[in-house]
């Protein structure tokens, strides 16, 4: 795998007029110091007149990483989307307008039930499900700013 | 009260903006709700902060209340002024602390220096976010043509990067090895086979619609904020509008991934405005890390403000245009202060990016170009044929695309959001595959027309038939076409063709999408069109008397340069964007020599733009939403006068109002009941209607219940005084009085009737008032909210009144 | 009324911005005096548009008066608010005038247009004067030391630019033959010998005196305005402060002469500001040209705006950053489309300039440099340091100049300007001529520091040990010092504390002078300086830490970009710029690659002297002058009430009114005559203290004496109506009276007493407006003017009141 | 006087390591094609690599005209100045105080007084007169604000 180098020198030379070829590139993983064009393509120093040498540096382990953060994330979305249409298959249809915007204390007081009656995971988990429940509702007054009404985002 | 009525409501005489809509108050803080609120670490300062909230009396701490009175519901407009007097006071506070302990003081100086560790955050988060989006858009646009061996994470140019092997030949004919091509997945070797010419078809069309429907479901799923450019709505917001949740956690979240899906589908969209809006999003969840900006409306838009400046850096490249961006199109308030911050903001995030050097070529930009060939005079007239050529563009894709969006609006059509972006992704995918041009991605592509062909470009348009002396190494003289060039020609216009009408259709997608990339890639075709045009002229008859000198450094005409006129003048007729587009390309280019073309451009643009059209696309979609934005830009040129505005008109009810000293409890409450406005004046007595001050809704209520709860005695037909003059003895058989004075705001912004109505929308454009009352000798006549303003322009303007309503 | 008291009238209630001058009106139109008025070549639109100049009905044209009421009074403040208001008129009129017929649909559009062709006009003429200051300078700085044979109207670079030989040597050993240098008038021809050192020295001394002796003769008896660096006085004038003749044309004639004189003498003192004059003079002398500027002061100053920003581009070739600068720094009020305007006339005027090519170069700038050497993090230690030394220098300059500038106005020093402009030239000409980094024109030296050590550099501290490779031709490595830059290590600092002492006594001489050149020269050596150590650093341990990759690219440190660091440290320490300090650097460089070290220099540099330091050296005069100027960028952070500000106080007679209907003529006629307040607020009576309107003294007299002149029946017992309601009949036996509800200007700006004076505050800046009243429950209570604003933030401020007079 | 060309071909070598000269400049002028260093300094292309040769371009004439244009007008400035003095010896010097901001209509009186009993010839001359008056009267006032009173410009 050595070819996935983090720097390359590319020297760019005009091929030979007369030749078919017009253009001659060479491409080494070479250090900074030596990305020279008579090193680097073994011409004179007089041929090395039209030629572009430049040296270039990248990560490898920045993409990597990057690509694959973004693949999972877009996995791990992409299941909670499935798990959240499984328990509610019309989620992304269903017209809200006779429930929306309900008033807030309703979805407090679902979250001040569950709280005293029990343990501390059971309220932790309550709070993560209100905390859910509210984030859904937003969710779905969004959708239904956007999608249904048009009042936003058209 | 329905939402529905609230916004069709534009009989009613909405004073004081109108009803009010259940949304929490708590998503104001939209990352403390996991936390409990424990986010801000200068928690102390935020709990004694509320202490002095009340802006009606000097240094007053009378009123505590329990829920803080500054929060505005959703849907509403904030108060500039009250917001910047509560930070006023705040600060007072903080540098009063300061003065008296080591403590105070390290809090002190802590708070000074708040601001910019915010700013430094954002700047660092919006880069990488750049970053990613970067590096993601260009695996996926490539995952459409094949994939990397043994590192599948690297996208075509970085799989093909190295190469240790000297090679001679166009570029294009050396085989890259380690890529693997789909076709290959079925035995297939030769590219030039019909049947692996299919496969490749079907593979990028196939991808193509995975992704954007992969893009669309999260989008409706968990997001709906994300789509769209995101900048009509971030001028709104920043001209003092609530839009609860636009800049939350989960738009950020899901506007980034799904960018990353919809360039890498390759439709028709670029990601410069939802950068800004992923920038903005970043700047909303640190501003909440310090309480001064996370609680201040106001304040938080400065932030904001030099935000969206590090989204145009990170688009672009370009810190100052990013700066000029934001203050030219973005922000409304921009004090010398927020200016320097979003400096240092684009100038981190321009960094940051630049260090993760997504493209590999050390700069943040994809299409950084450097070419310092002079150009002649007698190019000025191409120069002023692409603006004019920019500005019918920019005409007709605003009117196209803004009728389209209506249709989506009225017609069935945005009832099938899904449908209509697969349908769109389709289209795309099956049209531009053909044309190898359009098959590009599309920032390739324009990084390809704004650059000067040198000896290792081997894209169709470099096809020049050139000698080359051995002089100088910089001496690519001008020189005539050969097949691929020629081929160009017809190829580049369908292209542009395409991409013109596929935006069209494109912008207004929901899906997260920008405009920037593709308008850039309409002009510069039609620049390198016309560059290459002029050129081959050149070519042909040197002898012309325009082209005297021109031969004199070898090149004659550089057709990059066009390339880049041209993007600018389609940006400029597009968007109607002036000095901050000048200034981005010239730092596209990082030199000056270049300024004078680019700027001819965008100025004969923007005026024949302005002759024809009526806004830049950005105000049209605030038009055709109705927001309530009022244009600071815009000059109010009529002659009206406040009392042709104001509410009451002469056929309404009379003006709802408090007297001083003779209402009770029971009538008040029944007020805030019945009535839905957010500010109720204070009068002297009804009948001299004199003004006293104003009362806002929501700390009337408050106060009302707080008394009806704390102080015993109140009843309901307990005497409200809004007045220092209260009866000093208890009078048996009276119940007990109630003062609220402290809840009074004793300094309401008054015009006389006669104001002329200019010097009023200046007040609230300049002040950021939300509502003014007016007088007449003294006398409270009536009042005008911003609301009122915003019609009565769009009445002026003969806009239909039914078609523009506000929320 | 004597002038003195004026000033001193410190203790009066001067509401209504206090009294008169006998300034003529006349001198508004500076231009006109010589061509009786008959200049504005739309007559017709000047004489129409006076008809609907009255702001106070709903376009009626009732008042036409026969002076305009809309000019004001030399040392006066203008109100914004109602200039708009009259331009809206106006333009209204003309749209309404335009849509009639084809000849009025082309002046209307000649009025669109006519913005843009002053502001053409004005970047022209500023960029020819910037180029015949350039060209004039440089010439009369080398006739101190020799002439030119066969063309004495060439300087030195000039005189021996072409010689049509081949030589080897260093630069300076090369003898110009064409140059005659002053000593060789005696016969002498080695510049060795001491005799011809002392006839040169001399002549230096003595054409240095001779100049600077012109310079100040001819300020003083032509042009007094034209002295100093003028940009104190321009931010107060476009904060909308009248100063009749500040921008004549005897101005700008006699500061571009003075200006060649005093530079040419060597003083140490630049172009910059002085530039930025003149192009104000040409863009005040432009914008007569046509009435809705030449007529409208706020208009105009939108104009002043735009000539501003083409001042500083044409003084730095960096048209972007004067743009900035004007925006920054300079102007007041900067709508958008200034901002756009101001864009298009720096460019033309840097565009003309470098047609002019006044330097030889092809730059608009005689220090443009071009390196694209990288910069390492470890280097962001010493730019620190140079932020910090620029920030110390700004301060310990700012305060040894404002004092000895306050020494000039308090003590006998200031009755000698001209003795003090001869002493100052001789000590800076003996004092720098034996030094030769002194002895070099300012900005050659400037040049000279900023610029990489190339081959063709003969100036001491290049003077390297180089050895050549032959590779690469832009490969210049670091290398050890030679006896050159070793000697240069001590005669730069001595060059340094020369210029930063001299420039203390310079910057406030009676001569035009800028402070932009001598400040970067200080911080430029400084910055080189450090450069050298570092670079010698490097070289002589190669092997530290932090050098590690650093020789790479075989030259390790730039000391160029230290200069240039260094110069925007010390330029940001004195004058507080921020992001156009940036921008003009970068401009000078036109890279992104040091946008970094630049802004941290500057961020360091400004923080260091606004935490020992009060404000930059522009503010600073302006408080040493006690010009009004309320600077729209500093936020008012106190909470103090207008309660607390208005006049009259508890102490003071109540407030001079007149009531609507009561009054009679000759009350009215002693009132403008005892009195001489501008402003004279009407209410409904005594009793109810409700306000109607405010009338205006100059119109109020000329109101009163055009009913006295042409209204038969009105005699002083006549009463005066400011009302509608009016006695129908004439009652026998009671004079006529007089309606004049016309000059009423029914919408002046109110607050309440309980207003926080930050609104009030925002109010002055926002709304340029000049006073307002100050109700409570709708009675009047007083009026704050923008003096009392002023004198109520100096006190807060807790200045000295009595060395705050306002004009 | 074939020395001072518009144009100039100037280019720069380094000298000869061995030699104490450092520097090698030859300049020749020449029109902007044949600006190359093989041309100009006759080496070799090899030679040429580490010279800069630049093609510059200046006017002589605009020089000509700023300078002799600038002369003229410090002469004529100076020749009024004299003028001046000589008729008012005391013009710098005399303090104002008492006579200035007089009312204008004197100055205007003065220019009126002239007009009626002249022909256009001295009408003209004294409306010149009048209009050197007003601005003489202005200089002193402007004099006086910023020499003696320190109010502007201090």
């Amino acid at each position: 795998k050595a070819q996935f180098e983090d720097c390359r020198c590319k020297c760019v030379c005009p091929g030979d007029p007369h030749s078919k070829h017009k253009v001659n590139v060479t491409v080494v993983s070479v250090p900074a110091l030596e990305c020279t064009c008579q090193h680097v393509t073994g011409r004179s120093e007089l041929e090395c007149l039209r030629c572009e040498c430049k040296f270039e540096v990248r990560s490898t382990t920045i993409i990597k990483i990057v690509v694959i953060f973004v693949l999972v994330l877009i996995g791990v979305l992409l299941a909670y989307l499935i798990a959240l249409l499984i328990m509610d298959p019309g989620m992304l249809k269903r017209s809200e307008t006779d429930r929306r915007r309900q008033p807030q204390e309703v979805l407090y007081q679902d979250a001040a039930e569950v709280a005293p009656g029990s343990s501390y995971f059971g309220r932790r988990l309550g709070r993560v499900g209100s905390a859910q429940k509210r984030w859904q509702h937003k969710v779905k007054q969004q959708r239904q700013d956007v999608f249904q009404d048009h009042t936003l985002l058209s | 009260m329905e939402r529905e009525k609230l916004i069709s409501g534009n009989g009613n005489p909405s004073y004081g903006e109108g009803a009010t809509s259940f949304a929490d108050d708590d998503d104001l803080l939209d990352i403390s709700t996991d936390t409990d609120g424990s986010v801000s670490f200068l928690g102390g300062l935020s709990t004694r902060r509320r202490r002095s909230v009340n802006g009606t009396e000097n240094g007053s701490d009378s009123y505590e209340g329990g829920t803080a009175p500054d929060q505005y519901e959703d849907f509403h407009t904030i108060d500039w002024a009250r917001d910047m007097q509560r930070y006023r006071k705040e600060h007072k506070a903080v540098s009063r602390r300061s003065s008296r302990s080591i403590w105070g003081r390290l809090k002190g100086s802590f708070y000074a220096v708040s601001a910019w560790v915010v700013v430094l955050l954002v700047g660092i988060f919006a880069g990488a976010f750049a970053g990613i989006i970067d590096i993601g858009a260009t695996w996926l646009s490539d995952i459409k043509l094949g994939v990397c061996k043994d590192a599948f994470w690297l996208n075509w140019e970085q799989c093909c990067w190295v190469q240790n092997n000297t090679q001679f030949g166009n570029e294009d004919d050396i085989q890259c090895l380690t890529w693997f091509q789909w076709y290959e997945l079925f035995g297939l070797q030769d590219p030039q086979d019909w049947r692996a010419y299919l496969v490749s078809y079907l593979m990028f069309v196939g991808a193509a619609l995975l992704m954007s429907a992969l893009a669309v479901l999260l989008v409706l799923a968990f997001a709906p904020y994300a789509c769209g450019s995101g900048i009509p709505e971030i001028k709104t917001i920043l001209s003092g509008f609530i839009m609860r949740g636009f800049f939350g956690k989960w738009t950020l979240l899901i506007k980034s991934i799904t960018m990353i899906l919809v360039v890498g589908a390759g439709l028709s969209l670029g990601k410069e405005g939802p950068l800004v809006h992923v920038a903005c999003c970043c700047g909303n969840l640190f501003a909440h890390l310090i309480p001064k900006y996370g609680k201040n409306e106001a304040k938080k838009r400065e932030m904001l403000s030099a935000a969206s400046a590090a989204g145009v850096s990170v688009a672009f490249g370009a810190p100052i245009g990013g700066v000029l961006f934001s203050l030219e199109e973005i922000s409304y308030y921009f004090p010398l202060k927020t200016l320097w911050r979003s400096f240092f903001c684009a100038m981190i995030a321009a960094f940051v990016l630049q260090a993760i050097n997504p493209f590999g070529n050390d700069h943040a930009v994809k299409f950084y170009v450097e070419y310092n060939t002079p150009w002649y005079f007698f190019e000025i007239v191409p120069f002023i044929l692409l603006g004019i050529f920019g500005g019918l563009y920019g005409v007709v894709f605003n009117r196209l695309n803004l009728k389209w969006c209506q249709l989506r609006i009225t017609s069935k059509l945005g009832k099938y959001p899904i449908t209509e972006v697969l349908l769109v992704a389709l289209a795309t995918a099956l049209l531009s595959y053909p044309n190898p041009y359009s098959r590009l991605n599309t920032s390739q592509l324009i990084a390809a027309l704004f650059r000067e062909c040198g000896p290792q470009d081997a894209i169709g348009f470099c096809d020049y038939n050139r000698t080359y002396t051995r002089t100088d190494q910089h001496w690519y003289p001008s020189a005539e076409a050969q097949p691929g060039l020629i081929a160009a020609m017809w190829q580049l216009p369908l292209a542009m063709i395409l991409q013109g009408i596929l935006t069209v259709f494109t912008f207004g997608l929901k899906v997260p999408a920008g405009l920037f990339i593709p308008t850039m890639a309409v002009g510069a075709i039609g620049g390198r069109l016309m560059g290459i045009a002029m050129e081959q002229l050149a070519i042909e008859h040197p002898d012309l008397l325009i082209f005297t000198g021109c031969f004199d450094s070898g090149k004659c005409i550089t057709p990059g340069l066009y390339a880049m006129v041209g993007a600018a003048a389609t940006l400029g007729g597009v968007t109607r964007m002036t000095i901050s587009l000048v200034v981005i390309m010239f730092e596209l280019t990082g030199g000056l020599t270049y300024i004078v073309p680019l700027m001819i451009a965008c100025m004969v643009s923007k005026w024949v733009a302005d002759a024809f059209g009526r806004d830049g696309i950005y105000d049209g979609h605030i038009h055709l939403n109705g927001y309530p934005f009022l244009d600071g830009k815009q000059e109010f040129m009529r002659t009206t006068l406040a009392y042709d505005v104001m509410s009451p008109r002469r056929t309404d009810p009379p003006l709802l109002t408090i007297t001083m000293d003779t209402s009770t409890v029971e009538e008040l409450e029944n007020l805030t009941t019945e009535t839905r406005f957010n500010t109720y004046p204070v009068i002297v007595s009804k009948d001299s209607q004199r003004l006293v001050g104003v009362v806002y809704r929501k700390e009337l209520i408050h106060a009302l219940k707080q008394a009806r709860k704390n102080q015993t005695g109140i009843v309901s037909q307990s005497k409200v005084y809004f007045t220092r003059k209260v009866p000093k003895f208890q009078v048996p058989g009276i119940p007990q009085h109630l003062s609220l004075l402290s809840i009074l705001d004793g300094s309401p912004v008054t015009i006389t009737d006669q104001t002329p109505m200019s010097t009023v929308v200046d007040m609230f454009k300049k002040l950021g008032i939300r509502t003014c009352l007016v007088t007449h000798n003294g006398r409270l006549l009536g009042i005008i909210s911003k609301k009122d303003v915003l019609r009565h322009i769009a009445e002026l303007d003969h806009q239909d009144p039914g078609s523009t309503f506000f929320h």
